[in-house]
């Protein structure tokens, strides 16, 4: 056994991590849910480069999702919500992105979207499900014929079969899978041994991890093997899975972190009056994301006074008494 | 007579509906306080639960999104979202679910996805989210609407989330073998759906408000002939709401 | 917000819970897997009771489904695999039953039965699979058509369709779900607030429980809701998803529980030696089941310095140095 | 030369044929021990994991059955059956599984079910558990067998997991998208498969067995025109085998 940094191969700065395995076109999956573990410091060096043409495939991811429509680098688009909760109950530039006709979306459920991944990290094609029967999620395609013949995108939105182990008429939809090409987790924990932990809801996480073809983790700590090791039933996600470690502590901000932060309610008050006007939005852009050039900026910017405030109570694992309106 | 104001009348009208014992599926809002008002009143047996996994949290505070680190804080459990849509949808539990949206029909479907053509919309919303899961698997629905034409239409622009679907055994026959919307409880009123037809009737008018105030906000067809008067907060509820549920006040503010 | 107990309604005797919940002729699928985490306490209490024809629907369930077996209360059986590792390569009443035909049993594998399970846990009616492909497993039914008419039996093993995604041909399995009529689980912990705490590997433990009407978990300690819930991430199965709580400190003797004790090398191959005649099997069931009349004259019987000598090791949670032979 | 019993002889061998960064589904009995002499000495970066969750274990003591309390000691995480066989199944890992089997055809595909009829068997065995699931979805199946005529067999009783099915493409044409039988090490020799037919052919014979004792203990003709005599234990592997991997000798005795 290596005592130490089994890892060290597989880890590295943002800007490695996305030059090796984001590129344009790819079809992407980010971690988290509205404002909890985004990936968002990935997401802003995903932004910095430039990519293009993302294909994202989203159950509820609010900050990450709409910073990337905003900055123009998703052409593509299959989500259940696109919202912020309290502070943007719609996602603003994901909104205007579809009003406007720039992006190519498909509408899928939460649950849909998280048993397509569940599908995918299974290996198998599809997963049967009852849910979405007689909504116009299962009647309206988003994506044209031409779109379906594109790699990565299933040739039809569902399928419907009757129940083989049913007697009687039991009409059963089949969700297609997901195989993402990358997928983007931000955790808590990673042990020197590579083996990540995440603290709170994990969402579809995991499902997404083990459904993509590459995973980037991101996360707060790096952790000694003895740490991560001592109680493996707390464990998420095993190193196998991972291709690479980026280590960016407020790595989620604005959105929160369980146990370590919670989310920024003045940055997301700023981003919303900022994505709701085109010229405030690229002011937003450059300042907080082009005119920093590294995440240790970004933290700087932010400013020590406003990460005390956000910090987590180690008994709650949120920030009591934040001032969150 | 007590004051208070739309959204405290409209959180504890839904409160009441709430049985011991159900398990709730609470989303943001006036759904949450629904949720802890009936825990703490009603139907203290109730486990209030969340589409992104948590179970029964302390809720010390007021969570604003269903992802806020205040969804697993304290919690029995923490899972993710394939563990809570399957205990949404499993048939040992009696699962009820608090949506809101953007327009209903008469049978109680919802739409949250747009305004306008769906693939160049006048107006884009959030989309389903877990709103079509819960309406396609729980074991009933209640919805919160504002009270306005242009919400409770004759047809749907998308339909997001199933209700009654057509009426009568549509539901059913679509090959969702239980649930449908309970209840819609808005500014207003409390509207309930007939029992054969599944169509729509007021079934309350909140106090200051008249019967037919609420047919002149709706945009169909609506059967008041049955439509009493809803019981008004008492002050129990009220000081609950306020003292205990919302004390910072995110949600409802009480009149000024 | 009940301070203390509320599972005082549903916390009964392990008669009591059999009494309630076991029915002659039920489907019932138990926890653990070989040697580990089997529910015995429970099992006994069944056998002492006499319960008759019960369909059980296992995958590598070891000791509980041989003695169940062997005690003649099974009438059927869908079984992945009936061995109990280096005690009982295969399990010796079990296949005993096989041979002479007093079982009727049908063959699946330990995935495919996961699965079933896993399916059942959805509420979706069936599950696609590659596994099994070509084997007999797929070719040849255990069950008559008499018996796949029977409520609870698929009717039929498995389907076969083409993947409506692929352009290609590109045959799955589909699976039928199983929802067994009760559950059966040991558990390490139970809060009193009722969550289930299970510690070390689950195996498909939580799947069967929920996709089962009914759930008994049986535990090792019934502990504060305060020290449940300060990790919420370690827990395993809400309260609303069980019925009944027995408590019962060495309730999978003699297989093993993860941080409380290992199994116990000394019965189990008592018990194989018991089980290779039937002579010697009835006296064993005299001796150790029908016998002892509670949980606490079994525990008696097994003695404390055997109860000792498996008592795992907290930094390891087994017994090191145990004579396994 | 160093004496040696045959079980570590076939530990040995077995352990040979892991690659670095394997990810590696190992059973008990001599199985794992090949895994973690494997591990040790030719693949530092392999990774040992059980059917039932657990993921890497220390193994500072053998495990007995795969649901061993050590298999879930000092592990990287702790899961389940789900998880298990969903990591043997997936695409970006090369997994190798160990099995053992009664009986094995030219094909390598392997019987664990019974020997007779199935509906009543001469002999029951314990059946699939997760052999079929690895032999399905793994990259590869390294078997170990009793070199007998009667379990080298011309048609298996029942066959319980697909190795190359009916030879040629046929494994492919299942549906079975990668994998099959890579080797079996017997207790006189390593038997490996042509690349076009996949029939079995003899590629190493032990120290002290003949080609001809090898065909005349197998149930079906067998090529072994290209073998030659494998390379016995060294004193480093049969150190770390007797010393390390099992020093209470649960497995493998020492020759006396």
């Amino acid at each position: 056994m290596k005592s130490c940094s089994e890892i060290a191969d597989r880890l590295m700065s943002l800007d490695q991590a996305v030059d090796q395995f984001i590129f344009d076109g790819c079809q992407l999956a980010l971690g988290g849910f509205t404002v909890t573990r985004n990936p968002m410091a990935i997401v802003y060096a995903i932004i910095r480069k430039g990519v293009k043409d993302l294909h994202l495939v989203a159950h509820s991811n609010g900050q990450a999702l709409d910073i990337l429509v905003g900055a123009g680098c998703v052409k593509r688009l299959e989500i259940a919500y696109g919202g912020n909760g309290r502070y943007a109950p719609t996602c603003i530039r994901f909104g205007r992105a579809v009003e406007e006709g720039a992006i190519e979306f498909e509408d899928y459920s939460n649950y849909q979207m998280a048993l397509r991944f569940l599908a995918g990290s299974l290996s198998i094609p599809f997963i049967p499900t009852k849910t979405g029967l007689g909504s116009d999620l299962m009647e309206r395609d988003g994506f044209s014929p031409e779109v379906r013949r594109e790699e990565k995108v299933a040739s039809r939105k569902y399928a419907r079969i009757d129940n083989p182990f049913s007697g009687e008429k039991d009409e059963v939809a089949l969700l297609p899978a997901l195989n993402p090409d990358v997928a983007l987790v931000h955790a808590q924990y990673v042990g020197e041994d590579g083996t990540v932990r995440i603290k709170g809801l994990t969402f579809a996480d995991l499902e997404q991890a083990k459904a993509a073809d590459k995973v980037i983790v991101t996360c707060e700590e790096i952790v000694p093997r003895s740490f991560i090791r001592q109680d493996p039933d707390q464990n998420s996600l095993a190193s196998f899975f991972v291709d690479a470690y980026v280590k960016v502590p407020y790595g989620a901000h604005p959105t929160a972190c369980f146990n370590f932060y919670d989310y920024d309610p003045k940055h997301l008050n700023l981003y919303r009056g900022a994505a709701e006007d085109d010229s405030r939005f690229k002011d937003y852009l450059e300042q907080w994301v082009f005119g920093v050039n590294s995440h240790e900026a970004y933290l700087e910017k932010v400013g020590t006074e406003m990460l005390l405030k956000i910090k987590a109570s180690p008994g709650v694992g949120y920030a009591p008494g934040l001032d969150r309106r | 007579m007590l004051n208070y104001s739309e959204s405290e009348m409209m959180a504890i009208a839904a409160g009441r509906l709430i049985k011991d014992g159900d398990i709730v599926f609470a989303g943001t809002g006036v759904s949450i306080l629904a949720a802890t008002v009936a825990k703490r009143i009603y139907a203290p047996r109730a486990v209030v639960f969340f589409e992104t996994g948590g179970i029964d949290p302390s809720l010390d505070e007021i969570p604003m999104t269903v992802a806020d680190l205040r969804v697993m804080s304290g919690t029995a459990l923490n899972s993710g979202l394939i563990e809570a849509f399957s205990t949404i949808a499993h048939r040992k539990l009696r699962t009820v679910a608090f949506l809101g949206a953007a327009q209903i029909d008469r049978y109680g479907n919802l739409n949250t996805t747009c305004i306008g053509d769906y693939h160049k919309p006048q107006k884009r919303f959030s989309g389903s989210g877990g709103g079509n899961d819960v309406a396609s698997l729980a074991s009933g629905v209640i919805s919160f609407m504002q009270h306005e034409k242009r919400r409770f239409v004759e047809k749907l622009d998308y339909l997001t989330s199933v209700g009654w679907y057509r009426g009568g055994g549509s539901r059913r026959e679509l090959g969702l073998k239980r649930g449908g919307a309970l209840a819609v409880v808005t500014n207003l009123a409390l509207l309930r759906f007939h029992d054969q037809t599944k169509e729509m009737y007021l079934a309350e008018y909140f106090p200051g408000v008249s019967p037919e105030q609420v047919r002149e906000n709706t945009g169909f067809e609506l059967d008041v002939s049955g439509a009493k008067e809803a019981v008004p907060p008492t002050a129990e509820e009220l000081a609950i709401l306020r003292e205990e549920v919302d004390p910072q006040g995110l949600i409802c503010q009480p009149p000024q």
